[in-house]
């Protein structure tokens, strides 16, 4: 257990008997410990993304291991392996499913940019449909690489002001996408 | 207020590019099982025709991860394609690396020794053991065990050290160069190997004890998505699928390539083709790879890794640096400048999944001609409305990974 | 007096209450430290020691994610249907002896917030009031995976009811009453049902299994197939009360295995020990939930051991081989009564 | 029957009498490259042929392997081919055959009928090459979208999506 990073305590006031912090840092505190995944595995990273979820990796520790496969219930947008421009719809309509807040991974190269399939039927990158968060570069990432996406993710989440969906620049960015 | 819309319309009518009304409507409920479904793994789409849970009819729609592999075959120098092939069937890419590095000596009229031969053995039933462990693996968990699905991804870490051990990738590995293989195994590549074999009956024979005698899992798995073997050569099965319906077609067996003729094992048959017959003829062929492992690593010979072809294999690295003609060869090799026989070959080498068939026209340039894969799953996958129809939604999912569709194979 | 009775009442329903909660959050975390435990993995390890504040994670993240009643759902029914399951779950814990007698200044205070004579009935009535929080849920989502999902939920539980009632009678039969508080008295001192009834104890355990939607009867949400069956459009906290009724249901289901077969807090040698009535009540109720807590582990266990069935096979189980064998049971322990009634043992 | 197929020597020269007798002057050409026997025939007695082989005591041509599609551009009214890879499983040997048609009118015959696996393999050609099969049931584009209006496997088609405006020729050497 010694060389586990626990979650850090969020500043905020101590006293006799009393902790007090602002309800922001609890909250993103507790959905960066609680990401369900949406596993949206197309290919190669898919496979890497089961070894992620198994034995020797294990996501399970970081509290992200019930995965959601309806969108309705999920935090996390994994999109793994390549994205055809026949696949286009189909991820941003699923992102849209997504309730808030809702955050995007794009894990691997092709889901981040096209990959080596630099061709007329790929979709060069899914940041082409739907906004990313966190781009993992690889083809495929290691495990470690796909956790470390995560982490990444868990670091946006906790440091996430509540009011960020209801702002302006957020209502931009999804009109950029033309989701309104 | 798009946003809002979608939100709020329901799921699956949502997501449906399919117009449903391409099937008649009548009593039969319409169920649109993928794309995005947890049980479709890779990427298709199935709309099923229902009668409450039992299917009617099935529609497939598949091409949802299609990257054009032929198209940029054509475009890249051989060396590059390897690339590709890594990515076809990604759960037993060597199989696919190796097999075209094959394609390719054909054309040029190489002829690898022994020595090359039993190392690409190796690496390829290694690759055989991975592909068709998540394969079984993974038919467990659609019947709701997930826990052998854990167990056994503990041995595919375990080939994925090995894989690392010799060319440093874990599962897209662009292992084996035309001509030969990379570098030599090392020392440490043997002792991981050895370590590997010696866990190996442990923990596959607890997998096996978890689904192969439990009754559950034999009810669900048995007289489920079965073929006749007549049906399934027509359909053009190749691989374990076709052994489970008792044809004992196996490319290794029938056309030895890369002295397969040396080795002794059997090819596993089964009866009925269903589904737990295609779980017993996968687990049995991954027994017999141990069995061609053992005896590859037993009659190792001594040699070189690799044979002379400096046209396409690249020179060792401390050489390109001191001598002038493996600083051409590495230019010539790198910048694709080589040029090839003109002729077509077909080779074909036993995949995961069946028939790995590469058929290759080479005009004479640096490039392929036409590279046509011959993709077992695209070919036998299109008998999945038959096989499910008439049964009921959780056969058909149990069907689908039984017979193990790897998207990336499919697309192409 | 009317008016302690009521606090005692009051207080009691209000511990069961947070009880409940505790055990059904804690429930999930366990299930996934259970999981990882057998799966070779180390499950939740980073939100608070030992990962001991995953469910509050959990929870929080739950309580503050959209809520999203889709256009075509019928919006009253959506959002009746996880309140109705989990006010049925949460009304189930009422008529569970938790332990012996507390003896307040003289008073016997039992630790059962109702002790009704028909407790087992009530019991099972509650139970199948659930069922219609997963059918309008399913129903009302108006999606096809939440239909299939709730049809084969409801015919699930009506068959599996039966089975569940039949196993039980010869448990009757031999109790003469009804009250779950009476069958617990009567096992004290190692005369547990489990060893006079085997049979209809392990009906009883399936039963348990597929009425709390649990592996290998989990058809009605098994991932692979229908998504998340019932709860697929469901998101945020309506979600939340699904699957925190789910394991409520384990737990009691759990609790009443643990009163009417395995002697509720009754435990070897207890009685011999000597202790005050006090004392006694505590180290009861210690015993009854480390029973519990076996159980709960048991589901677990099974869930992440063993496939799940087809809906078919499912249905023959119920009908053609839990039902007849309630039968026999019943049937054995009659003429067994009879026998001995007219032998004068 | 087996000891007919066992006493007489299956070989190319063999195969090729034996197609030659049934559809004469159809067969255009022949060649041996790799060990395959290759032959190009007339695209109208396709059909004829893959029944005679498949149903032919001896020859047992029961294994359809695979179909794919080629482009000549440079080869005037035989632009598109279709090939076809037979395998006899009894005897173990395999056969190519090559039809070729127009690209102004690329029809050939369906195979489909007789083979269920070739339904994909074609609907995969006039995918990519715009190859029709008359008498294919169901002869859609299945790979790429369905509202794509070219054939990208031939030749004049380039790899690159020419929609693109996010990668600037210049950085690429182009």
């Amino acid at each position: 257990m010694s060389n586990v990073k626990l979650v850090d305590t969020p500043n905020g006031h101590a006293g006799e008997g009393y902790f007090a912090t602002s309800l922001d840092k609890v909250i993103g505190l507790a959905r960066a410990n609680s990401i369900w995944p949406l596993p949206f595995a197309t290919s190669c990273c898919g496979i890497e993304f089961m070894a992620t979820m198994a034995s020797n990796y294990d996501l399970g520790r970081f509290g992200a291991e019930r995965l959601s496969f309806s969108p309705r219930q999920a935090d996390l947008l994994m999109v793994m392996g390549t994205i055809a421009k026949k696949m286009g719809p189909i991820v941003r309509q699923v992102y849209l499913q997504m309730a808030e807040p809702r955050w995007v991974i794009a894990v691997g190269a092709c889901a981040s940019s096209g990959g080596i399939f630099d061709t007329y039927s790929v979709l060069q990158g899914i940041d082409k449909v739907v906004p990313v968060d966190v781009y993992v570069p690889g083809c495929p990432p290691r495990p470690e690489q796909i956790i470390d996406g995560i982490l990444k993710i868990q670091e946006l989440v906790k440091n996430e002001p509540l009011r960020r969906r209801n702002s302006e620049e957020y209502k931009e960015l999804m009109a950029s996408y033309g989701i309104m | 207020m798009e946003q809002e819309l979608t939100k709020k319309t329901n799921i699956l009518e949502g997501s449906s590019p399919v117009s449903l009304d391409q099937l008649p409507q009548q009593d039969y409920n319409i169920l649109n099982l993928g794309p995005t479904h947890p049980a479709t793994h890779g990427i298709f789409q199935n709309v099923l025709k229902m009668d409450g849970e039992k299917i009617i009819d099935a529609e497939p729609t598949i091409g949802y991860i299609h990257r054009a592999f032929e198209k940029i075959a054509e475009n890249r120098p051989f060396y590059q394609v390897t690339t590709l092939t890594d990515r076809l069937n990604y759960c037993s890419s060597p199989i696919n690396n190796m097999g075209w590095h094959m394609t390719v000596e054909k054309l040029l009229g190489v002829k690898t020794t022994k020595k090359v031969d039993y190392m690409r053995v190796i690496i390829m039933e290694l690759a055989r053991i991975s592909d068709h462990l998540i394969c079984n693996s993974v038919l467990g968990v659609d019947t709701g065990a997930l826990t052998g699905f854990t167990y056994v991804f503990q041995l595919r870490e375990k080939i994925y050290d090995i894989y690392e051990e010799v060319c440093g990738a874990r599962l897209t590995t662009n292992i084996g160069r035309i001509g030969g293989m990379e570098r030599d195994f090392t020392p440490k590549f043997w002792q991981k190997l050895k370590e590997f074999l010696d866990e190996f009956p442990k923990i596959f024979n607890e997998f096996d004890s978890l689904l192969t005698r439990n009754r559950i899992f034999f009810d669900r798995t048995k007289n489920v998505g079965g073929i006749s073997a007549e049906r399934a050569l027509n359909y053009g099965f190749t691989g374990p699928n076709l052994r489970a319906t008792g044809v004992d077609y196996d490319v290794r067996a029938m056309n030895p390539y890369s002295s397969y003729q040396d080795f002794e094992f059997e090819v596993p048959v089964g009866e009925t083709g269903d589904c737990y017959d295609r779980f017993l003829v996968r687990n049995e062929e991954i027994r017999q790879s141990i069995k061609i492992i053992e005896q590859a690593m037993k009659n190792m010979p001594e040699g070189r890794h690799f044979v002379d072809v400096p046209e396409f294999y690249l020179p060792p690295k401390q050489d390109v640096y001191t001598k002038m003609e493996a600083l051409i060869w590495h230019f010539k090799i790198v910048m694709g400048e080589v040029d090839v026989p003109v002729g077509e070959v077909y080779h074909s080498v036993e995949g995961g999944n069946g028939e790995l068939g590469y058929y290759l026209v080479s005009d004479g340039g640096r490039q392929a001609y036409r590279l046509h894969f011959r993709r077992p799953c695209f070919i036998f996958y299109q008998a999945y409305p038959e096989l499910i129809k008439g049964s009921m939604l959780s056969d058909a999912i149990l069907t689908m990974s039984s017979l193990n569709v790897i998207a990336g194979e499919l697309d192409a | 007096m009317l008016s302690t009775y009521f606090i005692v009442k009051i207080i009691l329903v209000l511990v069961l209450f947070l009880v409940t909660l505790t055990m059904a959050a804690y429930s999930t975390y366990a299930e996934r430290k259970v999981a990882a435990f057998l799966q070779d993995r180390l499950g939740p390890n980073r939100a608070g020691p030992f990962g001991l504040l995953q469910p509050v994670a959990d929870g929080v993240k739950m309580f503050m994610k959209e809520e999203i009643i889709p256009n075509t759902s019928d919006k009253a029914i959506f959002i009746l249907g996880p309140s109705i399951f989990m006010i049925t779950a949460l009304l189930t814990g009422v008529v569970i002896p938790w332990g012996p007698d507390i003896n307040v200044n003289g008073t016997n205070y039992p630790l059962q917030i109702a002790d009704i004579n028909i407790g087992l009935l009530y019991l099972f009535g509650v139970v199948s009031l659930g069922v219609y929080g997963i059918m309008l849920g399913g129903w009302a989502s108006n999606n096809k995976y939440s239909l299939l999902g709730s049809v084969r939920a409801s015919s699930q539980m009506i068959s599996y009811e039966l089975a569940m009632g039949l196993s039980v009678i010869g448990i009757l039969l031999y109790t003469g009453s009804l009250s779950i508080k009476d069958i617990v008295i009567q096992q004290q001192g190692m005369h547990w049902n489990v060893f006079y009834q085997p049979l209809g104890f392990i009906i009883f355990l399936v039963c348990a299994f597929a009425e709390c939607n649990r592996a290998p009867f989990d058809l009605a949400e098994c991932e692979t197939e229908l998504v998340g069956g019932f709860h697929t459009e469901y998101s945020s906290m309506k979600l939340g009360l699904f699957l925190f009724a789910e394991y409520i249901h384990m737990f009691i289901s759990s609790a009443v295995i643990a009163c009417v077969f395995f002697g509720g807090y009754d435990f070897p040698f207890i009685g011999k020990l000597g202790l005050s009535p006090n004392i006694f009540a505590l180290v009861g109720v210690v015993v009854l939930f480390a029973k519990i807590i076996f159980f709960i582990f048991f589901f677990m266990w099974v869930r992440w051991t063993i496939p799940r069935f087809r809906y078919d096979q499912l249905m023959k189980l119920g009908w053609q081989i839990l039902i007849p064998l309630g039968l026999f049971n019943i049937f054995v322990t009659g003429g067994w009564l009879t026998l001995k009634n007219y032998l004068n043992w | 029957m087996q000891n007919i197929t066992n006493t007489l020597e299956i070989n190319h020269s063999y195969i090729l009498e034996r197609i030659r007798e049934r559809i004469g002057i159809n067969l255009l050409e022949f060649d041996h490259p790799y060990d395959i026997l290759t032959i190009t025939i007339n695209k109208e007695c396709i059909i004829d042929l893959l029944l005679f082989l498949r149903d032919d005591e001896i020859l047992k041509f029961d294994f359809l392997t695979d179909i794919c599609g080629i482009h000549y551009p440079n080869n005037k009214h035989r632009e598109i081919g279709v090939i076809y890879h037979l395998h006899s499983l009894i005897n173990n040997i395999r056969l190519r055959i090559k039809t070729f048609a127009s690209s102004e009118d690329p029809t050939f015959l369906t195979a489909s009928l007789i083979y269920a696996s070739a339904n994909w393999m074609e609907r995969e050609t006039y995918d990519f090459y715009g190859a029709i099969f008359q008498g294919h049931k169901d002869l859609r584009r299945i790979l790429n979208m369905d509202e794509m209006n070219y054939f990208p496997m031939r030749k004049e088609y380039p790899l690159q999506d020419g929609t693109r405006t996010d990668k600037e020729d210049k950085y690429f050497g182009r």
